[in-house]
């Protein structure tokens, strides 16, 4: 049976719209399940319909790598224990990867060998697809190789890194342009392009340290979307396009929300490779402001909160969102805790007043003496409109005039988040080294505007 | 029709039957007020008030109940006051009809129609004029405040530069409408509060106020169908008893308020569990007046045993008089609102409606009451 | 004219994966990347017709090699992603909290 | 200066860009006027490249018309009062629905004229574009005549409705068919389709209540674009496809948005034409239960809430997200109150207790008596598991045992949601009528979930 | 093939469209309808080709009442949308509410 | 290093200045503690639990105070008492420094290194061992419950089937520390509470509890560095009470708190004040003690003014005794604490420290604070 052009790319919308809507329905927790059923009825009808149509000729080949291809891939999800998906999933990334790097060559052999001469447009998606489906693959490798701790999984940088990715990038522009110029078979340009591509993903991912490799394999995945889209464009196929730029387009979106859950920006992923060893040296004395999208990827993440309110938190009146806050984030699978400092804000069980106005559960509220020592195992702290009760100073600045009184120690939580308006001191007037050290985020604005915000995240 | 308001005699009963406010809507019915001098003084309210309201003031206290085709008050009537009363007046208070057999029988010689506030029915349209709710509610939160005042610790969880001050553990025994109350004045000022009560559907009413109620498997328990308690067995008294010891042990305050309706109150709390309490702790006693939850309270006194006071006072609604009264009288002026014939200016004393079939007693020189007259 | 029409639909292709994936919870990050990994295999299609087009034996050879690599993508990928999400049980709904 | 089709192509992409953008920036307060700026740019983008590609050779008429419109547009747009606007955006919506009909008709003359034979393919396009076109055009001029109150507001019904709009769609389906199976010029069928068309507008719009207009021209509108898209489709312009189906697709939402926030359904409005005679006649006792989507919707456009709890509020500890929701319904600019029955609850004052506990100021505390008189103004009330109190058999039915307790009278208002998890009956053990008014709609579930829910569809 | 491609890309337009109006304030619905309203006036485009084109009289005239209507449509639309929002004036942020 | 602890000798004083969680501490530090028999009674400790926590029990008050290095208490000691110290002890306790001369010069002549406890600063790192902060705030709390029991109505709103309670209007004047909990006390209970004070930072603390703060213009006022409220001058108060007369009519509850360190209470509510308002309410002075906001207040009476009641009460932290002694010992065990060095088991006192500076009144035989010398 052989379709007709027509027909096969009427197929080819249908499988567009059952991936658009399989990667909707991934989105929503109830829906994720089906929304990869439908994507991958998507997919099977696409490759039905392919090798219905009359482009394809002989099939022996084909039926070969296919039964070899289904094996390794299905035994590869089978067996892999649950903790090892994520290397899983790089792999697999990776394979793709390589394909795309191969239908880019083999579209080079058709073009090249085929009635007339290859257009530059042409030749230029071909090369792309074969670069980034280089990087895809050697990098997914790299991946692959760290995060199943087949190499060592600190960042590796060697003094000229950066020198050495910048002739790399050089020599894959200038092998590309001179491969258009001249393009033929056998051409050294070619392998040279091939070389660097795979080079290129292999130090692309090695300065990367192995907590960051989820982001890099998302990253990868959306490269991966691309090389598609442009073998897509290589052979003149709309399912390809759209199904790769859509990949492309999510995967670069879902890198970002990854990047934020860490708190670190995409920018910082993406160039990590050529500027890791100047990232080392951070400029003390830096206050690093959040907004309430970002906080509310990080708290999401957290798998222990500790609020601690003070007087900013009664000034605002924002005891019942935090409260709320508080049973969002336990519903979210964290442990919730209140940190009371006995001084924290304006009058003795000022703080009690409020929660349990709030209605905050007895068991929650911890003492300073009690969680101090939970801290450092503590995901995120939120302190909430106090200032002098979190103050380092009191235990390291002995000229401070607060020197020796009994803090909560919220800077040797993973992260701080510190909710004030503005950088003005407490009570006190003592300024507070809390807001530059390396890992304080503040949140400015009304306590209550701030809280209410990050609900508002978790409810949307 | 004339509704006279004398003022009440028993010691230490500051409420008034009816506020001025009252009077008010009562004059604008159509009908004549009379009320005793210096009736609400006690509660608040001046005779100026009254007559500014529309009431005349009557210093003859013979003169008013004789006259008055309607008499209004709180507590029962003595005999020396029944006597005065005009045969064919009707008479609206507590009677105590269950133990006040005597009165009961002088009223009806009399021919007086007797109204016992107390067996206005628990329905949800008669609860208006149900002054046992009112009260309770009052009493409730009355008992919380005696027992802040009486214990050495405050209610509230602190945590201050001088360390923490842990809640106040208040336990309440019954949760009816005065126990519920209390849970709920306990919970504001910040105390940790536990409540038990015999009757199963009193669990959800105790945490939809925010409390933990306690579990104690009795058996079947059960209420009336006016949602009153059923007496407990022996046995079911004594496991209740050995449940709660713990609770009681662990308590700061311990407030009763168990009843059941027309017979003494449970004796809950022995001595061994009063023994069993930390010195400095408080029990209010709320049912000290129908015989007492507790062991060892007395009417009218603050017991003190091994350091734990028990607190027996009597008539708390008392204590917050002005509102007692305000609540006291609208349910009395419900109560005439509701049988009222605008055109026919009179009361319309239908003793087949639901109401006051149940809480008129004697009518036309006999008990009409189904259930006093056979008990 | 064609580059114009994939050009479109390159566009709108970019705005729609934009808005789809706009909001995801933290815990469905990682089947979400696997499942749009197995979308992304969609190079198999590429490879087929390269396999099966019998152009020249290389470019047979380099499409077969293709659709083994795409394909294992595609299995693989779909397969834990399902297993993935199979984790992902409800949550009894608890009490009224 | 003569554009290539190519050059015109990719700048149709980026308008076509500048409108997806647009069109996200309206759904957004903030952004809307910038958005709609985006939009205009884009158009205008696209009216140049196509002015100068090499495809129009004369401009006379083009300058007239412009000229023409560009003054009328611009005058109503400018003159009209502000009260005026829904029905402005009627009559453009017309003009847009006549343009698509005349683009059709001319692209009719230009096929048949043409060089070869007009495929059936774009008979079709041709025919829908004059079609909806048509529809668009008479219809919106209907409801702007309901809307100016030019013609009555109220629904027009005559016996035998159903039949004619029947009748009418066959002679349009048939005629489409002669003039397909032969196509010409001067084809009586064409004159018949066109007729039909008409005619088919004003009957679909005749017969919805002025009320429901805004909901009509949304759908119109919708058509407006499908018209743009069937056009594109008989001229071959990509544009008009996407810009089309775009305003299609989100046509369709934005009306089924909009009858949601008026508590109908979609269908209801489609078909109301040819149901309207039928609707009258109500199931008495039918139970409408509303899902938190659409209450959210409904609460959204309303200016007065009450809310009446009851025992179920407190069961379910829900007086904390009650305030919050009445603080967010507040910003959205409604009036809130809160209704105390004074036997609502298991003891007296329960309901204080528990709004006191969740800061609700006692300002927005009111006595039976008071809301009463206010119900009938009141556009929505929300019973927070209440039943007994709001329990309308107190007032209407003799033998009921509650008969004469006076209840607040939530079936006054406009709309009556009840929130409570099943149609058990309250303390009283006496059935509800209230819960089968043609004006409730009963939210099931518990009530702090519900309105956890509304909350979060408020914040989203 | 044209038709693939104009299929393609109406199929992504609508899913867009769905995408990009969600969840709309109230508040919005009306300028929203308008400035959709305004962008249905695209079909000024085929009006231009139809009455500038120069292939029949009939055509061209047809084409020129189009352009009439559709500018109409695009000139009012815009003006009418924009000055609709230009009264959303964002409410004073009012007290810690 | 020996700590004595005497009991308190003062009429209706039931604190105890050290309780058995402290001593536990102070032994564990390396100081040796005897308590004078029964010193904790009152308050709730015995003697068993001292013992138990590492205290020896002396039942010669003269061998006590003779043998300590450290002497804790919570009052002033009598002339008897500083006779029995041994030269070069030391004394913590409050003294009322600005106002007994006499006293401080007899503790100087003793060669007694005291420690004034009301002279502790008001700094954040001093507040942990601040007894008028953890005082005051018992105190704020005692004052609401004393005016909830005296008033004949209930705070809190409640809309019932016999009508509407009102919640109580509460004003409170001075929020200060004791202020600040009276306000969240009554703001709890569910009253309607309003507050005034002459410092305007307080005005966002006030609402931070949920209430509100009257705004009356007196120009410049302020605060001293300590926190403390600067005395008004004659026009100023004229205007305060000016504009409080207003608030005061309305009120049920009046709660004053008013003070300025060092001085007498100002005197803000005036006997027309006091007629203009409801029989029936109440006024709580905090400040009785120190001379009384309230004209006709009276140390330890409740006056009735036509139907106001004045609740004149000292000593409000001996009503809840029990975590007043809790809180005061805290702050006590805290500053023997932080100048304990434990190497050298001694007390480190250094007079340049900020806190010992303020609060170290005499020292060999001198009078060494600088504010008390040039009083
Ligand atoms: N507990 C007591 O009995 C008592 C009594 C008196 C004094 N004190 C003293 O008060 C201090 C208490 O420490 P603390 O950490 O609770 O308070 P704090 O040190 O005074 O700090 C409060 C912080 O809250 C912020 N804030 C104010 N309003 C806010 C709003 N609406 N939204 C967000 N942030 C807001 C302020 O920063 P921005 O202005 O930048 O927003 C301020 O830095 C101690 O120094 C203590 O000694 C305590
Ligand atoms: N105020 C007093 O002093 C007092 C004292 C005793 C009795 N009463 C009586 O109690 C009644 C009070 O009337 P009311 O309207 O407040 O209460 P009600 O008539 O008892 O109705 C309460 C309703 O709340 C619903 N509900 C329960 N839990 C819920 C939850 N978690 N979420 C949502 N809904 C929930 C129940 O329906 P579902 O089961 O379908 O959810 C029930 O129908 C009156 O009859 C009154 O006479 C009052
Ligand atoms: N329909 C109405 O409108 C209405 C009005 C008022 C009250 N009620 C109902 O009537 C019920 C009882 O009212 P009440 O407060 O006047 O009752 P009550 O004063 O007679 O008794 C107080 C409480 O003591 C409990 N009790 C009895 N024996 C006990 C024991 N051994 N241990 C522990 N608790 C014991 C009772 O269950 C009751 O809850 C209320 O809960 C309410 O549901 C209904
Ligand atoms: N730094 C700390 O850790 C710390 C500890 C405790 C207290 N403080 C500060 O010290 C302040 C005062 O504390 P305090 O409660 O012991 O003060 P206080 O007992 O001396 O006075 C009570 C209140 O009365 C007010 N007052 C004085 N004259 C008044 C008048 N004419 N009218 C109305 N009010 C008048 C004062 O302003 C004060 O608020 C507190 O508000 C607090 O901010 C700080």
């Amino acid at each position: 049976m052989n379709l007709s052009a027509e027909l096969v790319n009427f197929a080819y919308i249908i499988s567009a719209a059952l991936f658009i809507l399989g990667l909707k329905m991934l989105g929503h927790p109830d829906s994720a399940r089906r929304g990869n059923l439908y994507s991958a009825v998507g997919m099977a009808l696409a490759i039905i319909v392919t090798l219905l149509a009359d482009s394809i000729v002989s099939f022996e080949v084909i039926a070969l790598a296919t039964l070899g291809g289904t094996v390794v891939g299905a035994l590869a999800a089978r067996l892999v224990a649950m903790t090892s998906m994520p290397e899983m999933v790089a792999l697999f990334n990776g394979s793709g990867g390589a394909a795309s790097l191969l239908v880019g060559w083999a579209a080079l052999y058709d073009e090249i060998l085929g009635t007339s001469a290859p257009s530059t447009f042409i030749l230029v998606t071909i090369i792309l697809s074969i670069l980034i489906g280089g990087v895809t693959a050697s990098g997914s490798l790299i991946a692959y190789a760290k995060l199943a701790e087949r190499m060592t999984t600190a960042a590796i940088v060697f003094p000229g890194q950066r020198v050495v990715n910048s002739l790399i990038l050089v020599g894959i522009v200038g092998s590309s342009v001179m491969f258009c110029l001249e393009p033929a078979l056998g051409s050294q340009w070619f392998w040279v392009l091939l070389a660097l591509s795979l080079v290129l993903g292999v130090m692309a991912v090695i300065p990367i340290g192995g907590a960051d490799m989820p982001v890099v394999i998302s990253l990868l995945n959306s490269y991966s979307g691309l090389a598609a889209c442009a073998a897509g464009f290589a052979i003149g196929n709309n399912l390809l396009i759209v199904a790769g730029s859509l990949v492309g387009a999510s995967g670069i979106i879902l890198t970002n929300i990854m990047c934020k859950a860490m708190n670190r920006s995409l920018a910082n992923v993406l160039f990590s490779g050529f500027g890791a060893a100047k990232a080392a040296t951070k400029v003390e004395g830096e206050v690093k402001p959040i907004v309430a999208d970002d906080a509310f990827l990080i708290l999401e993440a957290a798998q222990s909160v500790t609020f601690v309110p003070g007087y900013g938190m009664a000034v605002a009146q924002a005891q019942h969102v935090v409260r709320e806050l508080g049973e969002l984030l336990e519903k979210n699978g964290a442990e919730v805790n209140f940190a009371i400092h006995p001084v924290a804000g304006r009058m003795p069980g000022h703080m009690n007043v409020l929660l349990a106005e709030a209605n905050v559960s007895y068991e929650q509220l911890v003492e300073m003496d009690d969680i101090n020592p939970r801290l450092p195992n503590t995901d995120v702290v939120v302190v909430i409109g106090a200032n002098d009760v979190v103050n380092p100073a009191a235990r390291e600045d002995e000229n401070s005039p607060i020197y020796g009184m009994p803090i909560i120690n919220v800077d040797h939580a993973r992260t701080v988040f510190v909710l004030k308006r503005s950088m003005g001191s407490g009570f006190s007037g003592v300024d507070n080294p809390l807001f530059f050290k390396e890992n304080t985020r503040m949140l400015f604005g009304d306590a209550k505007q701030s809280i209410s915000a990050l609900v508002a995240e978790f409810k949307s | 029709m004339l509704i006279g308001v004398p003022k009440e005699t028993i010691a230490g009963e500051l409420r008034a039957p009816l506020v001025p406010a009252s009077v008010k809507k009562l004059v604008k019915l159509g009908l004549e007020v009379a009320v005793e001098a210096s009736m609400g003084e006690a509660a608040g309210f001046s005779d100026e008030a009254y007559v500014e309201a529309g009431a005349r003031i009557e210093s003859d206290r013979a003169a008013l109940l004789g006259a008055a085709d309607l008499v209004l008050r709180i507590r029962k009537p003595s005999d020396d006051d029944v006597a005065l009363l005009k045969s064919g007046a009707m008479h609206a208070s507590l009677l105590d009809p269950f133990n006040e057999r005597g009165l009961i029988d002088t009223l009806a010689a009399k021919g007086v129609t007797a109204i016992s506030m107390e067996m206005v029915p628990r329905s949800t349209r008669a609860q208006k004029m149900d002054v046992l709710s009112s009260q309770a509610n009052l009493a409730g939160y009355v008992t919380v405040m005696l027992a802040a005042r009486q214990i050495n610790k405050i209610f509230p969880m602190m945590m201050t530069p001088a360390g923490t001050i842990s809640p106040a553990r208040v336990f309440i025994i019954g949760a009816g409408v005065a126990g519920l109350q209390a849970i709920a004045t306990a919970k504001r000022l910040g105390a940790r509060v536990d409540a038990f009560d015999t009757r199963p559907v009193v669990a959800e009413q105790v945490q939809s106020l925010g409390a933990k109620f306690l579990e104690i498997d009795l058996g079947d328990t059960g209420q009336t169908d006016q949602g009153y308690a059923r007496e407990l067995t022996p046995e079911q008294l004594e496991k209740q008893r050995e449940g709660m010891k713990a609770a009681i042990a662990q308590a700061d305050v311990v407030i009763t308020t168990a009843q059941v309706f027309g017979r003494p109150a449970p004796r809950i709390v022995g001595a061994d569990m009063v023994a069993g309490m930390r010195p400095g702790s408080v029990i209010v006693d709320m049912a000290v007046e129908t015989g007492g939850n507790v062991e060892g309270s007395k009417v009218g006194e603050v017991v003190d045993v091994n350091g734990v006071k028990i607190i027996g006072l009597g008539n708390l609604p008392s204590e917050v008089a002005q509102n007692a009264s305000e609540m006291f009288s609208a349910n009395l002026f419900n109560l005439v609102d509701e049988f009222w014939d605008a055109e026919g200016k009179s009361f319309g004393l239908d003793l087949e409606d639901d109401i006051l079939k149940s809480c008129v007693i004697t009518h036309d020189g006999a008990i009409v009451n189904e259930t006093i007259k056979n008990l | 004219m064609e580059a114009v029409f994939l050009s479109f639909i390159l566009m709108l292709s970019i705005f729609l994966g934009f808005e789809l994936i706009s909001k995801v919870p933290a815990t469905l990050h990682t089947p979400l990347m696997s499942g749009a990994n197995a979308i992304s295999g969609i190079t198999v299609l590429g490879a087929l017709v390269a396999a099966g087009a019998n152009n020249s034996e290389m470019a047979t050879w380099l499409g077969g090699a293709s659709v083994f690599f795409a394909v294992i993508n595609v299995v693989g990928g779909y397969m834990v992603t399902d297993r993935m999400l199979a984790m992902f049980r409800k949550k009894p709904t608890g009490d009224a909290a």
